[in-house]
């Protein structure tokens, strides 16, 4: 099959989103089920586009239109683009099988449409390669995720998602400015012409252009200024929602922020701007850890928990500034990086899943919905035992061997100081989890009731917790596959090599 | 005391980002050329698209990957709204009739801006307009509609299941491209039938029909969400 | 060769741009919000002549018929659903996008 | 010294951003990130703008060497329609919000939700 067929990844969420209002009377399980089908047709093309781009060694470069780019709009589904539209894929079909369960509230067609219009809005962001379409599909991700937070259309809802709103409004623009700034510098929007410009133009221009378009991104990212939204918008959104969320809506963020900033490698000024993002990366993951510590709602505890790991991610890729981008230290740093987010997309729509099902199960996501859980639930409670020391780091577990590589990587790019603030940050985040823990497991003797869980969501959380465990055990398969997808985003000159640019000119 | 501290740190904050912005500028000179694409699709639209109005041909054809995640936003937001305010009973609470005046004249020139909408959708690659400035004017007539009646609604589930079509089609048009030129959203109208002479009504491949759904497209949904903030629940 | 469109540059240019700033400025600190939603309109459909004046006869209309018109009209609707006024307490400025 | 449009599209983001974090009533953050929009679109379409040149529609007498940059103009319809949609977005959850607390100021709904 010709590697065209890869629009399909855009093509079939947009034509079933567009599908919905004719089912409309259809019902709500009918509804339901109808979204699972389409994220198992996402998942199919997904893997094929995947196995395609690893056997071939060669990205897929999707011309919309015919028009070879720069003309053109084209999709660059490399490495890294090829594993996390597989891992959106699946995200979602485990959400959407989830949304049986834990959605209730009308109106569920509505509901369906803007789910898998968010899936949509995030493959698009990781896939596309040019940056004002990159613009189109942060916007289609963003306001998606606005209407979602506010669905539950309780009060906290609505003050999330306005919240996220302005914040993602002013980022948005921003972002738009930058775009002004670096079209009027260089005449041209494609990413692969952009880089190959990068060194060329005026260093003022292009700092500010940078540091506008990290300033709307880090609002998706949610790096540390800008995340005020973050842990409100995890907890009042509907539980698949936080998922996917956590999953892969602020991975597709944090991928167009370094994608947009290593393009521009060659330029001037480049290894301030890191700076710059190692701070906010650094600072991240602190907050996050010590204000997660004085949640007393579970859910919110895991958002935050969530917002520093993924600060430790951009901190990985913020190590290239300083160490060089062809330095055998950044090659790890970056691997290391896209390594904790493969990990911590798994963990966490582990831990978003189990909470959000206590949520429905008990009613609530306070800590004392949580004793005694080992005995009322048991099968989840384990899970999130798991799932808990998996983010802490312990050995066996998939996430020690990626946060070990990013600090070991931290250390040789000599920023010892982020190091041990991220290992006190992490000793925090031991703290609140094996308190969740104590509390699942060896308090509330005196609720014993028996809950009987369904076997749907019983087989995804173990069949996470088999992927947890197994990563753990043998991490170099899943190594290799994160070697190939971070040497993807770091060396720009094959990105440019394999897009095939036509010459259009020159700049008068 | 603090709130003008608060002031004044909020415009010093501006005025340092305005500055920064300002310097940026300074090196992307006012009304220099500086073309590099944009100077390609000058040169090539007419052979390659069969459009005179060059904006139209980027917006539809060169560029129409965006206009589809444009759609999509909008779709979006009318979907948002009529889910953000979804209640299970709901209905209009104006009180106040519009006047005569109001209510003939709407009666009058509302079949006219649906004219005058489609006149500006259809003819988008030859003249300023399109899909966009199209499908607005026919929302514009709808409201209008609205503020004169107090009882009038748009035809709700017909405006739904529309939208949902036209949507449909842009794609469809796309996959078509797909299966015929081999590329998503090539335009097969244009540069595989070679239907049509350029600076005609017929011509410009593609666009007009594009154009046509994403008015249709645009329409409805304007419309929508204007219905749907002018519907209260009964509390 | 033809110019259908008025020059970019000159003094109306300049006067419409210094109006716009005025009407922002005042949409912004009117306590009436509907005064406020009407001035918003107004920089829209300024920004609309500057287009056209910037050689951009689809945003121009694009502008005026989604920006100004139809963004104004659900502005008022929303307004409808709500308070007419600012009140005096929210006069003062806040701080309220903190961490 | 930078252009006329240049300085009012400066000063309409600037407006809109010094709105957006000062004022506390939803409508007026609202207004002020529309008007922000309304200036980055501004500053979109003059950076695209090349005096002496005119519209990219190549009728008669204005030939491909005589049109202003198409690029800019087809990026702002884009952003135009966009912007749209989100403050329809905005508008019906500051409605909910009203209809929740039945107030707009924002540190008020704060101190609500506690």
């Amino acid at each position: 099959m010709n590697g065209q067929y890869a629009a399909l990844l855009i093509a079939i969420p947009l034509i079933s989103a567009f599908f919905v209002p004719l089912i409309k009377k259809a019902g709500r399980k009918a509804i339901l089920s109808y979204v699972i089908a389409v994220t198992v047709a996402q998942i199919a093309v997904a893997a094929w586009v995947f196995k395609r781009v690893y056997t071939t060694g060669k990205p897929i470069i999707v011309m919309a239109g015919g028009w070879k780019p720069p003309v053109g709009i084209n999709l660059y589904i490399g490495y890294f683009a090829a594993l996390f539209v597989l891992i959106v894929a699946i995200a979602s079909f485990l959400m959407a099988v989830f949304n049986l369960r834990a959605m209730k509230t009308e109106p569920l067609d509505k509901y369906a449409m803007l789910f898998l219009l968010l899936m949509l809005g995030a493959t698009g962001m990781i896939a596309t390669g040019d940056i004002f379409n990159l613009f189109v599909f942060m916007e289609i991700t963003s306001i998606t995720a606005y209407a979602l937070v506010a669905y539950n259309k309780t009060g906290e809802a609505a003050e999330a998602s306005m919240k996220y709103m302005i914040l993602g409004g002013i980022g948005s623009s921003f972002f738009l400015i930058g775009i002004a700034l670096i079209y009027g510098a260089t005449g041209t929007l494609n990413m692969a012409q952009l880089a190959q410009f990068a060194g060329l133009v005026n260093s003022t221009v292009v700092q500010a252009a940078l540091a506008l378009l990290i300033f709307g991104l880090a609002v998706e990212a949610e790096l540390f200024p800008l995340n005020a939204w973050a842990p409100d918008a995890y907890q009042a959104s509907p539980h698949p929602i936080t998922a996917m969320f956590a999953a892969f809506v602020v991975k597709a963020g944090l991928y167009a922020m370094v994608r947009v900033l290593f393009l521009f490698q060659a330029s001037s000024g480049w290894s301030g701007i890191m700076k710059l993002l190692v701070i906010m990366a650094t600072l991240t993951v602190v907050f996050g850890e010590f204000s997660a510590l004085r949640q007393r709602d579970v859910k919110r505890m895991v958002a935050y928990s969530s917002i520093s790991q993924i600060g430790l991610a951009a901190f990985g890729f913020a190590l290239v500034g300083k160490a060089g981008a062809s330095t055998g230290v950044a090659s790890l740093a970056v691997s290391a990086a896209v390594f904790h987010m493969v990990n911590h997309a798994i963990v966490k729509l582990l831990l978003f899943l189990a909470v959000g099902y206590v949520a429905i199960a008990l009613g609530g996501t306070k800590l004392e919905h949580f004793k005694g859980l080992g005995r009322r639930m048991p099968v989840t409670a384990f899970s999130i035992t798991i799932a808990a020391f998996a983010v802490v780091g312990i050995p066996m577990f998939n996430v020690f061997w990626s946060k070990v590589k990013l600090l070991i990587a931290g250390v040789e790019a000599g920023y010892t100081w982020s190091v041990f603030l991220i290992l006190g940050a992490s000793v925090v985040e031991a703290v609140y989890y094996f308190r969740l823990v104590h509390t699942m497991w060896f308090s509330g003797e005196d609720v014993n009731e028996k809950i009987s869980e369904s076997v749907p969501i019983m087989a995804m959380m173990l069949a996470l917790v088999a992927v947890i465990i197994y990563i753990g055990l043998y991490p170099n398969t899943v190594w290799h596959v994160v070697q190939k997808a971070g040497s993807d985003l770091l060396n720009v000159g094959s990105y440019v090599k394999h897009v095939p640019l036509i010459n259009v000119g020159v700049r008068p | 005391m603090v709130s003008v501290l608060k002031r004044a740190i909020a415009i010093a904050f501006i005025l340092i980002i305005g500055y920064w912005i300002a310097s940026a500028l300074s090196h992307v000179p006012f009304g220099a050329d500086k073309m590099l694409v944009g100077n390609y699709y000058l040169q090539h639209v007419e052979n390659q698209t069969g459009a005179i109005n060059a904006v139209t041909a980027i917006v539809v054809n060169y560029r129409g990957f965006d206009t589809l995640g444009e759609v999509t936003v909008l779709f979006i937001a009318s979907t948002g709204v009529a889910a953000l305010l979804w209640e299970r009973k709901r209905k209009r609470t104006a009180r106040t009739e519009g006047t005569i005046v109001l209510t003939t004249g709407t009666r009058l020139l509302f079949p006219f801006i649906l004219l005058f909408g489609s006149y500006i959708f259809i003819h988008g690659h030859l003249t300023p307009g399109g899909g966009f400035p199209g499908g607005a004017t026919i929302a514009t007539g709808f409201l209008l509609m609205y503020l004169a009646f107090t009882t009038y609604r748009i035809p709700h589930r017909g405006f739904e299941v529309s939208e949902g079509l036209a949507g449909m089609g842009y794609v469809i048009v796309g996959l078509i491209g797909l299966a015929v030129g081999g590329y998503f959203l090539f335009d097969w109208i244009w540069q595989t039938w070679k239907i049509g002479t350029v600076g005609n009504l017929v011509s410009g491949g593609f666009i007009p029909v594009i154009y046509t759904l994403i008015a249709i497209k645009v329409g409805t949904e304007l419309s929508g969400i204007v219905d749907n903030m002018l519907r209260e629940g009964s509390s | 060769m033809i110019h259908p469109y008025p020059s970019a540059s000159g003094w109306v240019a300049d006067f419409i741009i210094a109006v716009m700033i005025g009407v922002a400025i005042f949409a912004v600190e009117w306590r009436d919000l509907l005064g406020a939603v009407v001035g918003m309109a107004a920089v829209s459909l300024f920004a609309s002549i500057l287009f056209y004046f910037l050689q951009a006869p689809d945003v121009a209309m694009t502008e005026a018929a989604i920006g100004a018109a139809l963004s104004g009209a659900v502005f008022i609707f929303a307004l409808k659903r709500t308070v007419r006024y600012e009140t005096e307490e929210e006069e003062k400025p806040g701080w309220w996008l903190r961490w | 010294m930078i252009s006329a449009y240049y300085f009012g599209s400066i000063a309409l983001i600037m407006i809109g951003l010094y709105t957006v974090l000062v004022k506390k009533n939803l409508l007026k953050i609202l207004v002020g990130l529309s008007i922000m929009e309304t200036g980055v679109n501004l500053l979109l379409i003059s950076i695209g703008y090349i005096s002496g040149r005119s519209a990219p529609i190549l009728s008669e007498g204005v030939g491909p060497n005589q049109a202003v940059d198409p690029i800019p103009q087809a990026l702002v319809l884009t952003a135009i329609v966009i912007g749209v949609a989100t403050t329809a977005m905005a508008l019906s959850v500051a409605i909910l919000l009203y209809k929740k607390y039945g107030t707009l100021n924002i540190e008020e709904i704060r101190r609500l939700r506690g």
